[in-house]
């Protein structure tokens, strides 16, 4: 007997099949903030010294370098699920374009969720192991648990807000493979461009409009609002595109 | 930050993470992803055994020390740059200066006070701090001592001084305001001022050169 | 049995003759039910409906009838309609293309029925 | 019901028309293969049936809806090919029950046991298994996943014979059981000829034929005799395929018209009358020549 399906319904079950399907995605995480670690542990350091007996040296311990590996991270796995084997799996369960793009959606944001979160947490780690492991005194900047939560808040804004043109650069390059080559072109040439004519680079600028943003309200209506855009193209595009299995 | 503070954070990690174990089967990768998990989460329990400072920023004028010093008036107005003072009574009319200072011979400035009071004052002036955090109390200083009519200056060891700051993450500080620390240094001294009375006799061996700073006045 | 699938002869018409068989060999008895589609499909793996046009075959030539609801039985003479059938029609046929090779090979009539005489006599003594 | 309905179905890749105004229908709980050679565009209709592909033009019903893109036709319709693509972080266990988490008709009871049957192990992973086994596994999805129209693209590749007949065995027990409609496409009619009901046979895009099986048998006939008398029989007749064997004998087949007559009088006129196989039948009718590879050498 035929069996009606609901949208929703099938979102739900594509998006529990993805979490375990892409669970590889996962242990790619956890391998590059282990990567972005270590870097942690060894980097930020500077130092200088007088002829007169004295030698300083300074060591800066944050994860930043962590979360920066996560948005990387991110728009890797991001691209990746748009790829053809990846779209081929939904389409070998019940789908459609509608309901394989949310999927995917959903499951960006719980991997943006989980990166974020270990991302920030990542900071204990990288000051446990510096204090117990390398024996460090450390001067400890002080965060309360507000803080700690506007800092996985804000890092899973972005995160998310990166897997969205992570999963738009996807779409694009299948549409036709020649974006691969056009997006890191533009990307590049415009930053040589604006160095060539020796003004501030467009793309900086283009940052900075998120990265400089000191409100915490206006940051999170411009990211949200960039990443809807972003994944509303994203599905309009995917939705007329044919599945050549 | 409080560890009462930290359980609810503890408590929304532990939750998803204990859903994800029963739900899913494990495998290699998930075992990976709970140890992980489960090592942050441990850690920042640990976080709380470590016994730091939060880094306080300097207020100390940063006074440049030897535009102080040339104008002769670091006694008057570098009290904030005074790092250690030492008072010997004078009994003699003679003082000899020697001092240890590798091959080289070292600098003592020397300043006649204006009034007899049979004392030897030996100031240790200096500025030190790395990336605005004021380390000058964790220099060791040059040893002094008066015995038998001869000032000693026993110079430290070559020393090191490490600093390491935990951060906010960028994340954080673009919403709570840059507590960005930079990676400046400054090493200003120590430079010692011995104040004699007005008619001590002071001369030096070779190891050490004095400077009357008198007459910059 | 097992179905041959080379045999340029319709798989109904093959059902068909493999019914007529097991009753001829009396593995059905008048008015007793005989396999459904369903079996038969399942028995040679074929499709259903093939096994329908086998059995509706034999359900035209009134060896089989049919029963509302209840399937396919054997008609009270179907033996007999059998044989009756093989012999007009099988038989005919053979002795036709008999015929036709006689006559390419220019053998004469009643060379012929010598032929077949003997041929009888020989299957006689056995 | 039909459940299959195309008209006038056209899919064009860069300009040149795979499909090319495709006609036909498929009625419920029918089994039916889809022949024609290689590159006749098969692939390309199953996969406008399943939704993966859109059509250039003309009509496709796929049950009363548009199956492009299409949530209910993906729910009810399977297909089963050696292109069908399982996540490879997962094992066999693990795609059966994320299956059985999509189709509503899932048989758990009947995977398993096939799985057991074909002795997989269930810890391993598609991605390792061979191009026989890889066919094996699809089918077991296939077929226990149990959607009104269960479409199998080629589903043999690689299987050993014993397998094929386990499979088209499987595949008829679990037909009667729960019937269902079943297109297959098949390059070799003969492998399949047996559980179909009816055939669809496709050269260039187009619908060559659409008969049930047992009317393709006699669909057509081989004539076989003197060249000269067999070629006054093919006058104003279609001839299908012929060839010359011997010194002067003809074999030509065509469609079967023949009166009971018309039979007898050929027969006497010392012509022959041979039943054609089915899938001889295709392959004739499929080859752009009449007489297949022997006009190439033809002088």
């Amino acid at each position: 007997m035929s069996s009606n399906v609901s949208l929703v319904e099938t979102v739900k079950k594509q998006y529990a099949f993805k979490m375990k399907a892409y669970i590889d995605a996962f242990s790619s995480l956890v391998g590059i903030q282990f990567i972005a670690f270590l870097f942690s542990l060894g980097g930020g350091s500077s130092s200088m010294g007088t002829s007169d007996g004295y030698h300083f040296e300074l060591k800066f311990y944050s994860a930043d370098l962590v979360i920066i590996f996560t948005f990387i991270w991110i728009f890797v796995t991001a691209i990746t699920i748009t790829t053809k084997p990846y779209r081929n799996q939904d389409f070998t369960f019940v789908t459609n374009r509608m309901s394989s793009s949310l999927s995917n959606i959903l499951f960006l944001l719980s991997a943006s969720l989980l990166g974020a979160f270990t991302a920030v947490l990542s900071r204990f780690l990288i000051q446990t192991v510096a204090y117990f492991l390398l024996k460090e005194d450390l001067y400890i900047a002080s965060v309360m648990t507000s803080e700690m939560m506007i800092g996985i808040t804000v890092s899973l804004l972005y995160v998310f807000w990166i897997s969205s043109i992570g999963y738009f650069v996807g779409t694009l390059v299948q549409i036709h493979k020649g974006f691969a080559l056009l997006i890191p072109v533009i990307v590049i040439g415009s930053l040589f461009y604006d160095g060539f004519m020796q003004r501030y680079a467009m793309l900086l600028i283009l940052f900075q409009f998120y990265f400089l943003e000191s409100s915490m309200v206006l940051f999170a209506i411009k990211t949200l609002i960039t990443t809807a855009v972003l994944f509303f193209a994203s599905i309009a595009i995917l939705n007329r595109m044919e599945v050549r299995r | 930050m409080t560890f009462a503070a930290l359980i609810p954070m503890a408590v929304i990690v532990a939750l998803p993470l204990l859903f994800f174990i029963v739900r899913v089967k494990k495998k290699v990768t998930h075992w990976l992803l709970v140890v992980y998990i489960g090592v942050l989460l441990l850690s920042v329990v640990a976080a709380f055994f470590i016994k730091s400072d939060e880094p306080e920023i300097t207020d100390r004028p940063r006074d440049d020390l030897y535009e102080m010093l040339y104008s002769g008036e670091i006694y008057a107005k570098g009290s904030n740059l005074l790092l250690k003072e030492d008072s010997f009574p004078i009994e003699g009319e003679k003082v000899r200066v020697t001092s240890s200072y590798g091959d080289e011979s070292s600098s003592v400035y020397i300043e006649r006070k204006t009034e007899d009071d049979q004392k030897m004052d030996v100031l240790a002036y200096g500025s030190f701090s790395i990336a605005k955090l004021d380390v000058a109390e964790e220099i060791v200083l040059p040893a002094v001592q008066l015995k038998d009519e001869t000032l000693t200056i026993v110079y430290p060891e070559y020393q090191k001084l490490k600093t390491s700051i935990v951060m906010n993450e960028f994340t954080i500080e673009q919403f709570t305001g840059n507590k960005k620390y930079n990676s400046e240094f400054q090493i200003d001294g120590p430079i010692l001022l011995v104040r004699i009375p007005p008619d001590l006799e002071i001369e030096a061996d070779s190891t050490t050169e004095l400077i009357s700073i008198d007459e910059w006045k | 049995m097992i179905l041959n699938p080379d045999d340029t002869k319709p798989i109904y018409v093959q059902i068909a003759e493999w019914i007529e068989t097991e009753i001829l060999n009396g593995h059905f008895q008048s008015d007793e039910k005989v396999y459904s589609q369903y079996q038969l499909a399942e028995m040679f793996t074929i499709n259903p409906a093939t096994a329908a046009k086998g059995l509706n075959l034999l359900a035209d030539e009134q060896i089989l009838y049919k029963k509302r609801g209840l399937g396919m039985f054997v008609a009270t003479n179907a033996k007999e309609a059998i044989v009756h059938k093989r012999r007009s029609g099988t038989l005919k046929q053979l002795i036709q293309e008999l015929v036709l090779e006689a006559e390419r090979l220019s053998i004469k009539e009643s060379e012929l029925l010598e032929m077949i005489k003997a041929a009888r006599k020989k299957e006689g003594s056995q | 019901m039909n459940v299959i309905e195309c008209n006038g179905l056209t899919k064009a890749y860069f300009r040149k028309n795979v499909l090319n105004g495709l006609t036909f229908t498929i009625e419920e709980n029918k089994i039916t293969g889809l022949i024609g050679r290689n590159g006749v565009g098969k692939t390309t209709l199953v996969k406008i049936l399943a939704g993966l592909i859109k059509e250039t033009s003309g009509e496709v019903r796929v049950f009363e809806q548009h199956p492009f893109n299409n949530l209910y036709t993906s729910a009810n319709t399977i297909l089963v090919d050696d292109q069908m693509f399982f996540p490879p972080a997962l094992q066999l266990h693990e795609l059966l029950e994320v299956a059985q988490s999509f189709y509503p008709n899932w048989d758990m009871e009947l995977a398993q046991r096939l799985l057991q049957y074909f002795s997989f192990d269930p810890s391993h992973y598609h991605q390792t298994l061979s191009k026989g086994r890889t066919s094996t596994f699809n089918m077991i999805i296939g077929l226990a996943s149990r959607c009104s129209l269960t479409i199998l693209d080629e589903p043999t590749t690689g299987m050993d014979e014993a397998v094929r007949k386990d499979f088209y065995r499987a595949l008829m027990k679990d037909y009667l059981a729960h019937p269902r409609t079943i297109l297959i496409s098949s390059h070799h009619l003969n492998e399949i000829e047996d559980i179909l009901e009816d055939v669809l046979l496709i050269k260039n895009g187009k619908t060559l034929l659409h008969e049930s099986i047992s009317d393709l048998k006699e669909w057509a006939i081989a004539l076989q005799g003197a060249s000269t008398v067999v070629q006054k029989w093919l006058v104003e007749r279609n001839c299908i395929f012929q060839r010359q064997v011997g010194k002067d004998t003809l074999y030509a087949v065509v469609r079967d018209d023949f009166t009971k007559e018309n039979k007898e009088e050929a027969l006497r006129g010392g012509v022959e009358f041979i039943p054609v196989k089915a899938s001889d039948l295709c392959v004739y009718l499929t080859n752009d020549t009449k007489g297949g590879i022997d006009d190439v050498f033809e002088r």
